[in-house]
Order: structure tokens, then C-alpha cells, then sequence
């Protein structure tokens, strides 16, 4: 498709802003903007065809099955866009008063006390904007913590070596050293090798569980104790947290600081890669060091809590990604406490169903226990026949399904990782694993096939060596 | 709950059958038991109709700009969205994709990011911009580990003048990498004092940061703050609305400029969501060092043009904790608002609503200042917000305008004791001259 | 007006090189000089910030079901949707697209109007069903023409139950092909006289029409006026949300079942656009003399299945003055609407619907009986409206219940003398038991 | 694409509605349904998905250029849809009381007023559905009137064989015979024939001017005496009144009824076939058989008025479509007086322009004066490489544009009738030009190509016969 700058005619306009209806005033040369920006001009209606059409080139949850493992990509209701749409969500300042937006806070208040509930934390903040910025904002509150107790020698964060990688960059962000721990023959964190490398620097260990293998580690408790006992503390990543609604809570199992990502667990849009909001919960005596403002209440009203007196400040402005939160909270007044347990039950029977039909076909590793919402297999045994991992999910691209997420985790070669959901059909899975099967087969008969996929996509295989190149990052 | 589950009972019998269990619940026996819990806390769901009703119950409590004219700014703005901005963002196939992996069918997101990338360069005047950050307060705490990164240098300068909240997220975020920060003053005009800048700059200083206009509203000298800061990286923070009319940073020496795009299409939302956006000059080493998604240029197989995130040996999914930034999902989403927004009004209604806005927003002190009870704060000039002092009593003075209809201003005596009677007031292209009269009309009888 | 209209002086320039002529102006020498004008007398055009204010101005001055209580149907009501149903029926590559005349690109079209086929002759029992007319009303004046040349006999007998405004549509349009119209009254119960039906039926009557449930809520004996009417065709006006309940007047042996869309996801809208629906029973030669488009099944070249219109032969496009009607565009967009609808509630869904409808009124009524003041009219079995006599000062009781955010019920003793006193009352899905409290706590202290 | 009951599941659903939250109310069986609707089951996500991939299958005005002759589909301003939203005005009931709904009757009557002061009518309905609607209703009007005189004997209506199929099947349907008028060579009524043709069985006679070749017809004056001097009306069919908006007034040109396509010209969305909204306006002598109720004022208070004594009656329930007339009405404000000129002189500059430019690659026939919105070309001369009308636009369906009108006016063989309408910028006519010529070519070069056209598009050319002949109208 052609670019909109090649579209753009000069003169054109597409919106005509409302004329002045005061003394214009005419600011002095010194400040004045020389050039104006290269912005296309066009008619609204060119925009418009523009935009409609590039949204045709797109792969989305309203287009189909999505079973990008880590991901969560869970169908999202269209009543909660209703809900974001009300004119007394979406059309307010964070700087009114509070008394001029007391629904705004409750929904909020009501958020963070559900989130509380479902997690066993005892505080919980909204501000953070994803989940690696709940991450951030986690591990913060685990420094501030040790640097309040002045224990400033603490500068290792554990992180498993199957964990995402957004773990390892928040430790860095934070001023600490990522230390990795392997996973054993399990896929669990070896607690041998935990046993000793836990020290005196340990600040904590960022955990995430079920982990994303899809498998419960088992040995959680043991962790926990293992970790406190060595005066760190237990961050749990609750990217996963689809898989326990209803079974399980973090806080139940030793966990300090866990964080939510309601883009995932909660059912708000991706919107091609955020915003989604990352809200974290803490034990009692962290709440102290949460980023302000939380939301309060006294006597029926809602306030904006500053009051945290150890908080590690802002990490960003204003409360959080309130109308990423209004759809969350939509979500779990919909679903309610059955259905959110329910919605747990059943991704995890959708993955242990596909885990057992695809394992026919590809090799499903650690799979001696049931997984939890999501798996991993693997492509490893096509490398003899010149196809790779990456070859196998192009197909699946003519075949109209979004692949799984490749190449992660790490520990796992040519991996596939199959994350369904609970919103898919039976009949959806079953049609995915003909693909699967399909692609297997076509993998051995003719692997040129994937080799040279996707064919019939807008665009075929792109060269993401060139551009890494041939650096081309706008439009000239 | 069910309108999103599709499990039957005969889905149910035949995939356990499948798996060879009993039930769902033994699909959980790796939680250690006596950790099982069997239910959630929470009610039980509800139906559309009643979750709507109770959601529209208390979105109606809050006062909101369909009803009250709005005169508060300080980092939100109400702008007028066009329409098509909205239904175009509203169709799921943006919507409900996430950042775009598979390259192949992601075309959609991936050349609006691209355009997106154009357009931030073309109003900042940078050379390089990223796919967004999660807003401007973030973006900016983002670019200052990145100038450290880039020089290592590990103590950095930032202005009085830029927003609270900014500085306070940037203190946060220096706290690990234990960057030393320092604050340079501003003077009589609002705009940040050259003679403190000169002085605190050193050669262990990785960078200055400015904003631009400030949260005074002021439009600070960039050409001399350049002048003064000659080796380090001057870092801007922008309202990218104002750059319409108002020279682009990159055009007075910016190394990096950064802020928030909800000026440019996205509605309040009670401060979020709404994006980060992050411009630095153009430079192939710098670039390296940059936090976020990148989109590229490229071409497929047949050689046709095609659009791919590229330079992700940066991110966290290769780098780990080598990573440029733990950023993961960013707020694409709203970079697709502005990049409809930026199409639709173009570079002639970008000029024409910052010629509102300053219009609007000067005219508005006019009057302010013929009641009597307002006095401007600062001399420097400004854009579409600017604080003046008052001999009014400021709360009692907003629960009036409040019962006539009107939000804001804002009140900065709380921050800070030196703003003492002082309040920020706004006024954008949404503002009609009625309402400001309705505004004159009721403090000209307090 | 410039947003819409792309033309640049440049362009304008270069073509009127290209026509040749000098000036726009001079495109319209056909028009007869001494008629041409020179503008419109209306004003200006105005910015879209300034039209949507003044639209909003005038829409806030209608009270709406969102912050009134509805209980007034007579042929529009105020059910639940979905949400999912107005997001999606707002796509524009739906409703920017026009009659599917190039089928390859408007499967998307073609296969929902087939659907919406399938779904209609599933509610109403019927065997073939067209792609839409433009109301209830309209679509039964099309339906008695069809009988008139179906059968060649023009004579009509239409039941007085039937909606007033539906009487009014058909007496004008039987008025050109000279139909008689005649009417057959009602008992006590609400349902039409079945002696009088049986003695003004004779062999030069084409049809008889009778609604199901009627105007008055009173659900119809289609059993018996079928077993009477046995030589004419019968044509049942039918609310298809009644029919998740009420037995399909296909299987009641209507021969034509036409309604109103409008409670299948479609806004009350003050009255329209909606939809009408029109099926008949499986009948090849019955289908040649219906109205409206039609879409059929086919393969394309390669085997594949699609969707094309079909039967146009019988259409004015092709058929001119010998046409089944006049209609051209039709309301497809409405039966999207209700297409999306059907298949979210589906057919447990339609049922709860309809049970949820049926209690909320009997409900209603019961409370209503037991404030003293109101008695019901009519025996008959009702599905969500009922008529009740009342000893209150109907337009006085409509002030003081609008003063408590309540609107209805429809006063039906302007209409008719015989209904002096009596009122229509409606409650479906969407009356909340405290809406009902709360009416009748208005109305018992009156 | 799999149809909707394809994927249906028994027991799935896509909505909950509210509970009952009263006594529950047992029908008795006698009017129970014995057989539940095989309404499809599924959840909200299938359908969402369902409806979005089938809105992916459509072309349509927010796609591309759909130079459509007749039918105007010009763009269709996004912030007509954001007013048609507002809940004042799509949820408010026809019945409630005239007092609750001033705004509603307000803006119904300011469209009125607009429509007559465009149209030099006296009198306006917003009533009718569609264009078809509105011919129904004023020729329904035309008859009253000469009923009313006692005129019984006229039972003529006078249409040129240019003419939209929907004037003669108007005609039959009130009752009056089709009289069918020959065009001259220039494609103008022919006024020897016309004199010829009326007769005191003339009741008058449908006009559209500029006629189906887009030419105004420039006897207009003279048709009128010639059709009021026998006693006859005219009617005004303003399907094409886009082409003279600021330029001529059908009022000042003789006609007595006119209609109004707002879907057409005052760019209200054509929703894949409607609804459209087809106003009638009529001169003051008429104005007493107009359908009821009309909007009235009277003391700044607006009221539906019923008062017309002659009144044909009604034409369909309630006011006509409220929402498309809000949608109108939104777009008259935007464009104003000034800008409704201007899209009528930049829609006769494109058609005219386009001609100029297809002309050297197809026949344009009645080409010597300018043309007014549209035009209609030929591909006749290509019937000698076998190639239709129909294969050449099914072949433009591959380069990603709409076709053309084909087959209409009937007066022209192998015809395209081309209306580009003002939303069109000459970007798009240029390219449309090419792919014109490039069809062209290929027509003589490989006219296989354009017979089995299209290529790739969703589905490629469909059997039309056999979907006449093994009707399959519903699916089982
Ligand atoms: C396990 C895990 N942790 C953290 C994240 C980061 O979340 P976000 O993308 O919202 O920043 C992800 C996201 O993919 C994840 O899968
Ligand atoms: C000339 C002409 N008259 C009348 C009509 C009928 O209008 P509608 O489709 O709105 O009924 C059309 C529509 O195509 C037309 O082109």
C-alpha cells in the first residue's frame, strides 16, 4: 500500500478547526515554527480509506484463533469498549477535583479491592502502564524496601532462565545484577542451584508461575522459604496469571510483590502492542513504598491516597491507564468470581486438549504433568528436513491462523508456545491442530512449501536482515 | 461469563476424554494442596444490561466535558477530536491485534507505526523516532537513562519549569542506575535561569532536560539553554500540539525530545491512556542505545516494500538484561490516534490550532487581568496555559465556577509554597468565547 | 465543507485545461440562463466542533432511554442490545458500501442478507424470506399488492387490531390498484371477530390480515382465522422478538409474514430507519411475485460457493412497469442489525427474551391492577403490551410520571372514541422491577 | 467463508440477558412455540469474528473509488455518525410526547426548511424511505390531486426510456399505465413525441433532469408547458440532485413534486442498500395531500402536524428515518449554503473531467455539450474481441475500484454510466483513467483476461443463471 505522505496533495484538508472567536493574537518571529511540518494533506475521506484499508492488512483477535503463548490473546467484550466510551470516562482531567469525579475513583477503588482479593495481596496500585512496567515498578518497591532497612548491599535479582526477558531488563533497570538460574530436567527452578546461589546479595527472585513453560513449579513453597530465609523477597510476574483465577493466589504462596496484566488476564485490548496497564500488588508491609496515589476511602467518599510515606515516588503521570482500567472492571463485574474461575478452568482445559492432540504430531516436551493455560512444543525434529521453527508458523500464516509465539523460552529449541485461552471453541482447536498436522506433513513432503510461506499474505516473508541494514525508520 | 466461554457440556465430556482425566480440577494438582483455593471472593457475574447500568451510574457522577467547560490543563488537554479519529481507531482489526510479531499480517500496524515514526520526526524535527512509550512522563525518565547510557556519565540537570509529575517519575527512575540529579532554577519570566544552567553543567553531566512550553506554560529559550550546554545531551520535553506554530525543538539544538501525544487526538481519560513519544537527531550509534520498538523499512521476497520492527537487538526479548529498556508492550494504540489525528488536520490545521490556542489562552489572561483579581506570573511568553496570581480564595473560587459549569483552573499552591495564590489556567480550541465570558462573568462578581 | 472536497487550486487548474473551458461556471450553460441561481440561501458551512455542539444541544433536549424509564411500545420498543451489535454494524466497509450490484466484492454483504434470510424464515416458520423492505408498515402494503396479483381478486379484509398506522399505509397503497379495503372488528377479548371474519369473506377476497400479536398486545387465534380463511391468503404482521415464545405464524399457516425489525438490536431512532421483514411459504411460483431483493446461493467458476441477488426478473430495474414493486434500495443495514442480534441471543436467548417480556408486563399489569385506578380492556392472552381503562386524567398522569423520568404509556383515546380512557402499556427486558416500583408509587398517590 | 450456522455449537451463547427480577409468568402451552428458531449458537467472539471477517469480503465507499452511476456515493462524513449516535437522538420513542422531543421536531423541520429553499418546493415530508419511496409517495400525490379535481380520466404518466426502472413501476403501482417517451438523438426527451404523447389521459410526467446520460435535459421549460398545458404535473425524480445545488431550483423549472435522495446527495451512508431517506417536496397548491404528520412551528414550538385535509394518508409508520435525516441535516450545516454549491460544481468539473479524459480510450457518446455529474461511455466497439460491458468492469474489480453502472441507461449498448461525485480528487480520477486504459489494451490484447475476470478477488465470477434456476434462498 502506498505510504499516506504519497498520498498527500498540498492544500487538501481533512479538518477544519473551529474559527477564532476572540482577538487573535499574534505571537513575535523569535518563537514562531519556520517550516511547517511534512503532515500529509488530505481529505477526511482519504484518511479514512487509508486507515480502513491498512486496518485490512492486519491479523486480530476479531479476525481469528491467536494462540501467541505469554500473550493472553483472549477475546475482549465489546461492552467494556461501551463502558470506556461514556462521556463521564473518557471525558475527564485527572486535575479536577475529587468530588467532581467520585465515580471515576470508586471504579478504581473497586479495581484495586478486587484485585487484592483474587491475588491475596493486602495493597494495590493502579499507576503502572504494562506489565514490564509493573515489573519495574515491583522491583522498585523491593529496592526501596531493602534500602529502607539500609541493606544496601543486596544487588542480585534471581530470574530463572526460562523467564521473559522483560525480568532481566527490569533487574538491570533497577540497579541490580540479574543473576540466572537454570531450570531442571523438569522445567521447575532447581532448587540445588538455587540453594547456592542464594547469598547475602540476594535482593529476590522474579518468578513466574505457572512459568513459561505453562508449568506450575511445583516447589513454589520451597522457593519461598529458600529465598526468605536468605532476606530477599518474591516477586511473582502475573503474565500467567489467566491459568490460577479461582485455584490459587500469590500471596497464598510466599509471593511479596506480584503484578497484573490486565491486558492479558483481564480481557483489554492489545491495541497492536499496548496500552495495557500493569497494576501491582504488595504484602502489607510494602504498602508503605507503593508509588503514589493510590485511591482511598473515608467516610463514603474516594480520595487520591498521597500518603504512602516510603513510596518510591511516580513512575509515571497521573494514576494509571484509567480507561484500560474501566474495561477490566467491566470484565470482572461480567465475569464475577465464578466466572473468573471458571475462565481459569477452562484455559487450562483448552491447553491440556491441545497439548494432547497436537503432541501427536510434534514433540511436546515436559509433558509428564498436566500444563497449566499454555504449552510448549517443538519443531526440533524438521531441522532434518531444512524446515525451522520460524518456517512452520509462516505456513500457518496461509492457513489463516496467527502462530504461536517461537523462540521463547529460551530453554527450548525451535519452540512453539501455545497459548489458546479460554475463549476458543473446541472446534477452533480442532481445526488448529489439522493445520498443525497439515503443515507437519507438508513440512516432510515438500519443505519448500515453508520454507518460501507465507504465499497468499498482503506482503510474503520479509527481510528483517535489510532493515536492520539498510536503517530506513521514516518516510523521506 | 458464558458470552465469552464457549465450553459445552459435550465440548467439556469430550476433551477430558481426550486428555484422559476425571475432571478439570485434577488439571491443577500441581498447586501444592493445601494452597488450593476454591472460589474467588467476588460476586458472581453479571449480566450486560445490569453491568452497563451500573457503569454508566458512575460515570454519570463525574463531571465531564460533554457538560462543563473544561479551563484546566497541566499535561491533559481537552482538544477537539475529530470524529473520524476514533471510529477509525475503534475497528478491532486494530484494536484487538497485538504488536505485530508476525510481520506478514501486521502490516496494518506496522505501516501506520511507520508513518506514525515520520510524522513525530516531521513535527519535532528529529531524525529518528521510536513506535511510542507508555506516556511523557515515562518517555522522559527513559531518555534520561539513556543519555547516561550513552555517555556514561551519571549526573544530570533538569529544570524547575517541567512538570512535577515528570521530575518526580525521573527521580524514581534514576534511583537504581543512581544517577545524580539536580535542579536548575527558573527567573522571573518562567523560563529556566541560563546564568544557573551555566554554572551546574559539568563534565560528569550526561544531560539537560527542558520543557517545551514548560508547565508554566513559558516557551523557554532553547537556542541559548544549546548554547550554554554545548557537551551534553539537551534533552526537551514537548506538547507536540504546540508545534504547529512553535519552533521544532530539533531545530534549536534538541538531541533528544520526548513527551506526551494526547494532545494529538486521544481523550482525557482521566490521564490515561494515551502515548509517550520519543524523537532523538539523527545518528546511527545513538539509535543503538534507544529504548522501544523501531519500525523499518524493508522488502519481501518478491521485493516488495514491507514494514518489520527492526533493531531489536536492543530489546529485552534478545538483549535481556542487556536490554536498552525493559519496555515490552507500549501504547501503539494511541500512536495510532495521532497519526489519524496528524493526517486529518495536516500541517495548515496543526498552525491553525496552535494559533487558537494562543489566542484563545491570551485573550483569556486579557480578561482575567481587567477583573482585577488576577496577575500574570511570569513574562515569558507562553502557548495555551499560563499561571497567574490571585487574591481570591482558590478553592472557593472553583466550587463557584463548578455550580456555573465550568472545571478548572488548577491549583498550584498546594505544590509548592512558593506558588502560594497561584493557579494555572488553560485555554485550547475547545474553549468558546462564551464560555470564557461565562467564566469572567461569574469572578467578576466574586 | 472543505474536509469532503479534495480539489486544490492546482487541480482545478489543470483540469479545466483538460475539459477545455474556461471556468466552472461554464459547465452549467445547459441549465436555462434565466433559471440558473447563484447561491443557496442558507448559511455558511460551519467546523465540526461548532456542528456537533449545536447537534448535541438539540439531541439533550430530547429525554432519552438513558436517563428515562420506558413504557411505551405501539410498534417501537426499548429493548436491550448488545454492544457487540452497534460496534460491529458500525464498520464502514458495511455501511459504506451500497447494493452488492458487483457481487465478488460484497460476499460480505450477500452472505449476512442470505443469513438474514435463513434467520427470518426460522422465526416466523416460513419458507423463503426477501432481503428486506423499509418498515412494518410498508412491507404489509406490499404484501396485500402481492396478494391482489397473485390471486387477481381485489378485495381486502384487514383486522381493526392491527396497528393504526400499518390501516393507514395500506388504504393508501391499495388506493391506486383500486383494492377494497375492508375491516373486521374485535371482541371483548382484543382478538378479531371470527364471525364477523367468516361472513365477509367471499370469493373475490384476496386476503386477510391480522396482527400477531395486535396492536392491542392481544395475541391472535391464527389456528381458527387460518381454518376460516381457507381460499385467500393470509397475511400475519408479527413482532419477531415475540416469536422466541409465541408459536411461528408459519406453523399456524400464514402464507405471508411481514413486521418491523426494529426490536432485533435496532435504537428506537425516533421512529426509523428499521427495517421491514417479508416471507412467504416455500413457493417457487408465490416467490416470482414478491417484492424486494432476493440473495441465492451459486458456485463461482471455480466451484466456490457465493452469493449473488437473484430472481431479478422480477424486479423494476429489469422489469420496469411490469415490476413486483417499485422498491430499490432497500434496508439492508437494518437486517445486519438484526442479524448480529439473533445470532448473540440465539435461539435460548430469543426465548428468555420472550419470557423475560411476557412477566415484566404481567407483572406490570398486576401492579397496576392493584393501585385501583386502571382495569384491563381486553382478556385476551398478551405477549408485552396490554390495554387498561383508567379513571386518571391520562395527559395530566403523563406529566407527573415524566416528572419522575418516566415516559409513557401511549394514550389511545385520541385515536378512537371507543378507546376513550384507555391506555397502551409496555414493558420488556429493559424495565427493571424498581422502574415498575417506581411508577406505580407514582401513580398510587394520584 | 463458512455461513454463520456453519459454526454454530448447540448450547453456546453470545448474550445473557437480564435476569428476572419479578414474578415469572407461565404462557400457557396453547401459544407456546413447540419448535425453538435454529437460530445460530455461539459465543460473542464467534460472532464478532464472523461479521468482522465478512465485513473484510466488502467493497465499499470507505475501500475506494466507486464511481457508481446514479447512485452518488460520494464519502460519508464520520461526525454524521457521531450526531446520529447521540442518545437523544437515537433513543427516543416516536409516541412519547411532543414536548419531550423539540429537539428532535426541530431538527426535522430545519431539514425541511433547507430542502425547500434548495429545491424552490413549498412544502416538504421528510417521510419516505428511499428515492423509490419518495416517487411512490409524490406520484400518489399527483393522483390525489387530480381524484380530488374529480379528474378521474387521467390515468397516463409520461416517462422517457432513460428513465430509472423505478419511474414506471411507480407509475404501475398507483395505479397509472407507463407511457414510455423516446430520447432524442441528444439524448433530451424528444419534444415532437411528447407533444404527440399527451392527451387528457396525461397525468403528468417523471423527470430527471439531468437525466441518466447526466445531461440536463435543456427543453425543461418547454416539457412544462407542453405537460401543464395538458393538464399534467411534473415530477421531479432528484436522484441526480447533486449535479445543480446552488445552480438551479427544480421549483423554478416547472415541476410541481420533486423528491429528494438524501442518502445520494446529502451523503447519508447507503448501508450496503438502504435505508436511504427519500423527502418529497411539493409546490403550496399540493401541499394538502402530503402524508401526515409533517413538522410544524408555532411559538418557537415545534409539533407533528396533522392537518393536511387532502392527505394521501401515510406511505410507512411514524415520521420517516429519523436517523438518516439527522445525518442530513449534520451534513447540510457542515457543507452550508456556499460548500452545497461547491460540491455541486467540483462533482460536474470531476464528471466532466473523467469524460474528457476516458474519452480517448471509450466511446462517449452525446458528448457535444458539457456533461452534469455523471456521464455514461460505451465499450461497444470491443462486443468484436468478445468482450462485454460486464467483463470489462468485472476486470476493473482486480485493479481494486468499483465498477461503473453497467446496462443502465437502456438506451445505450454495453454501456458504463461513471459518476465520479466531488469526494473524488484528481489523484483518484487519474488513476482510475489508467486502469481504464489498461483494460482497454487488454481487452484487445487478451480478452480472455477480462472474460474471466476477476482474478482475485474473494470469490471470482458467480453463476447468476444457476442461482435463478436451482434456487437455494435460505440455508438448511
Ligand atoms: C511472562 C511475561 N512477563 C512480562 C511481560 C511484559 O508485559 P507487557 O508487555 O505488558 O509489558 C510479558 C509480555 O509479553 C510476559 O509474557
Ligand atoms: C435516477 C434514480 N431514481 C430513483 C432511484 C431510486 O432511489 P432509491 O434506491 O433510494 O429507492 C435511483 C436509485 O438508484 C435512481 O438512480
Amino acid at each position: 500500500m502506498e505510504l499516506i505522505f504519497e498520498i498527500s496533495t498540498a492544500g487538501r484538508r481533512g479538518f477544519i478547526p473551529p474559527k477564532l472567536d476572540v482577538d487573535s493574537y499574534n505571537l513575535s518571529d523569535e518563537f514562531k515554527r519556520a517550516v511547517p511540518p511534512k503532515l500529509p494533506e488530505l481529505t477526511e475521506g482519504d484518511v479514512v480509506r487509508h486507515y480502513t484499508n491498512l486496518s485490512r492488512l492486519n491479523y486480530a483477535v476479531d479476525i481469528g484463533f491467536y494462540p501467541l503463548g505469554s500473550c493472553t490473546m483472549k477475546y475482549n467484550p465489546k461492552l467494556n469498549e461501551s463502558a470506556a466510551a461514556f462521556d463521564g470516562f473518557s471525558k475527564i482531567h485527572p486535575y479536577q477535583d475529587e468530588n467532581t469525579v467520585q465515580g471515576a475513583l470508586e471504579l478504581m477503588y473497586n479495581l484495586q479491592e478486587a484485585l487484592k482479593i483474587m491475588s491475596g495481596m493486602d495493597a494495590m496500585t493502579l499507576q503502572p502502564a504494562a506489565g514490564a512496567h509493573g515489573e519495574y515498578t515491583g522491583v522498585a518497591v523491593i529496592r526501596a524496601y531493602h534500602e529502607h532497612k539500609k541493606d544496601f548491599e543486596r544487588d542480585e535479582m534471581i530470574i530463572p532462565d526460562s523467564a521473559h526477558g522483560t525480568n532481566p531488563a527490569t533487574a538491570t533497570m533497577n540497579g541490580y545484577k540479574a543473576i540466572e538460574i537454570k531450570s531442571d530436567k523438569n522445567g521447575m527452578v532447581d532448587i540445588d542451584e538455587l540453594k547456592k546461589i542464594v547469598n547475602p546479595h540476594t535482593a529476590g527472585i522474579m518468578l513466574t508461575n505457572p512459568n513459561t513453560l505453562g508449568l506450575f513449579d511445583e516447589n513454589v513453597l520451597q522457593i519461598s522459604k529458600i529465598i526468605h530465609d536468605a532476606g530477599g523477597l518474591l516477586y511473582y510476574d502475573g503474565a500467567n496469571f489467566n491459568a490460577i483465577m479461582g485455584k490459587a493466589r500469590p500471596g497464598d504462596l510466599g509471593f511479596d510483590v506480584v503484578h497484573f496484566n490486565l491486558h492479558k488476564t483481564f480481557s483489554t485490548p492489545h491495541g497492536m502492542g499496548g496500552p495495557g496497564a500493569g497494576p501491582i500488588g504488595v504484602k502489607k508491609f510494602l504498602e508503605s513504598f507503593l508509588p503514589v496515589p493510590t485511591v482511598g476511602k473515608k467516610d463514603e467518599k474516594y480520595f487520591l491516597d498521597y500518603s504512602h510515606k516510603n513510596t518510591i515516588g511516580r513512575v509515571r503521570s497521573f494514576y494509571g491507564n484509567f480507561s484500560v482500567l474501566v474495561r477490566a472492571y467491566a470484565y470482572i463485574l461480567t465475569m464475577g468470581g465464578d466466572g473468573l474461575k471458571r475462565a481459569s478452568e477452562m484455559a487450562v482445559l483448552n491447553a491440556n486438549y491441545l497439548r494432547a492432540k497436537i503432541s501427536k504430531t510434534l514433540e511436546v516436551p515436559y509433558d509428564t504433568k498436566p500444563c497449566m493455560h499454555e504449552f510448549v512444543a517443538t519443531t526440533e525434529p524438521l531441522l532434518g528436513y531444512g524446515v525451522k521453527a520460524l518456517d512452520f508458523v509462516k505456513r500457518m500464516l496461509d492457513y489463516g491462523v496467527h502462530p504461536p509465539t517461537v523462540y521463547f523460552p529460551l530453554i527450548v529449541h525451535e519452540d512453539l508456545m501455545i497459548e489458546p485461552t479460554e475463549t476458543e471453541s473446541k472446534m477452533t482447536l480442532d481445526k488448529f491442530v489439522e493445520i498443525v498436522e497439515k503443515i507437519a506433513k507438508e513440512a516432510k513432503e515438500n519443505p519448500k512449501l515453508l520454507q518460501e510461506a507465507p504465499h497468499i499474505t498482503p506482503v510474503r516473508r520479509l527481510d528483517d536482515v535489510r532493515a536492520a541494514k539498510q536503517l530506513i525508520l521514516r518516510w523521506k | 461469563m458464558e458470552p465469552y466461554i464457549p465450553h459445552t457440556d459435550q465440548d467439556l465430556k469430550e476433551m477430558l476424554e481426550t486428555i484422559d482425566v476425571e475432571n478439570v480440577e485434577s488439571l491443577f494438582s500441581t498447586i501444592p494442596s493445601e494452597k488450593v483455593i476454591n472460589s474467588i471472593d467476588l460476586p458472581n457475574g453479571m449480566d450486560e444490561f445490569n453491568v452497563l447500568s451500573k457503569l454508566r451510574k458512575m460515570a454519570l457522577t463525574n463531571a465531564s466535558a460533554d457538560k462543563y467547560a473544561f479551563f484546566i490543563g497541566g499535561g491533559i488537554y481537552n482538544h477537539v477530536i475529530p470524529s473520524a479519529v476514533n471510529q477509525i481507531a475503534s475497528r478491532g482489526d486494530f484494536y484487538t491485534a497485538y504488536t505485530p510479531y508476525q510481520a506478514e499480517v501486521s502490516q496494518g500496524t506496522l505501516q501506520s507505526l511507520f508513518e506514525f515514526q515520520t510524522m513525530i520526526c516531521e513535527i519535532t524535527g528529529m531524525g529518528i523516532a521510536n513506535a511510542s512509550m507508555y506516556d511523557g512522563a515515562s518517555s522522559l525518565a527513559e531518555a534520561v537513562l539513556m543519555a547516561s547510557r550513552y555517555t556514561q556519565k551519571y549526573r544530570m540537570l533538569v529544570a524547575d519549569t517541567i512538570h512535577p509529575e515528570y521530575i518526580e517519575t525521573v527521580k524514581t527512575y534514576v534511583a537504581g542506575p543512581k544517577i545524580e540529579i539536580e535542579k536548575i532554577s527558573h527567573d522571573s519570566d518562567g523560563k529556566i535561569s541560563l546564568k544557573d544552567l551555566k554554572s551546574k553543567i559539568d563534565d560528569k553531566t550526561s544531560c539537560v532536560v527542558v520543557q517545551y512550553p514548560n508547565f508554566y506554560g513559558v516557551i523557554e529559550d532553547l537556542k541559548s539553554i544549546r548554547g550554554i550546554s554545548k557537551d551534553v545531551i539537551l534533552i526537551v520535553v514537548s506538547n507536540p500540539i504546540s508545534l504547529g506554530i512553535l519552533e521544532a525543538p530539533g531545530k534549536l539544538g534538541a538531541d533528544v525530545v520526548v513527551g506526551d501525544g494526547q494532545t494529538l487526538g486521544i481523550s482525557m481519560n482521566f490521564g490515561g491512556p494515551s502515548f509517550g513519544f520519543f524523537a532523538i537527531r539523527e545518528d546511527t550509534k545513538f539509535v543503538r542505545t534507544m529504548p522501544g520498538r523501531i519500525i523499518g523499512e524493508t522488502v519481501d521476497v518478491d521485493g516488495k516494500r514491507g514494514f518489520v520492527m527492526t533493531l531489536q537487538a536492543r530489546e529485552q526479548h534478545i538483549r535481556r538484561e542487556k536490554a536498552t529498556s525493559n519496555i515490552c508492550s507500549n501504547h501503539a494504540l494511541g500512536t495510532l490516534y495521532a497519526s489519524i489525528y496528524l493526517s486529518l488536520v495536516g500541517p495548515k490545521g496543526l498552525k491553525e490550532i496552535g494559533e487558537l490556542n494562543i489566542s484563545k489562552s491570551h485573550y483569556l489572561l486579557k480578561r482575567l487581568e481587567k477583573t482585577g483579581h488576577f496577575v500574570r506570573a511570569f513574562s515569558g511568553e507562553f502557548f495555551n496555559e499560563f499561571v497567574v496570581k490571585t487574591d481570591l480564595d482558590i478553592s472557593k473560587m472553583k466550587k463557584v465556577l463548578f455550580k456555573n459549569g465550568i472545571i478548572g483552573p488548577l491549583d498550584l499552591s498546594k505544590a509548592n509554597d512558593s506558588m502560594k495564590g497561584h493557579v494555572l489556567f488553560c485555554a485550547t480550541e475547545s474553549n468558546t468565547s462564551e464560555e470564557i465570558e461565562k467564566l469572567i462573568s461569574v469572578l467578576e462578581v466574586m
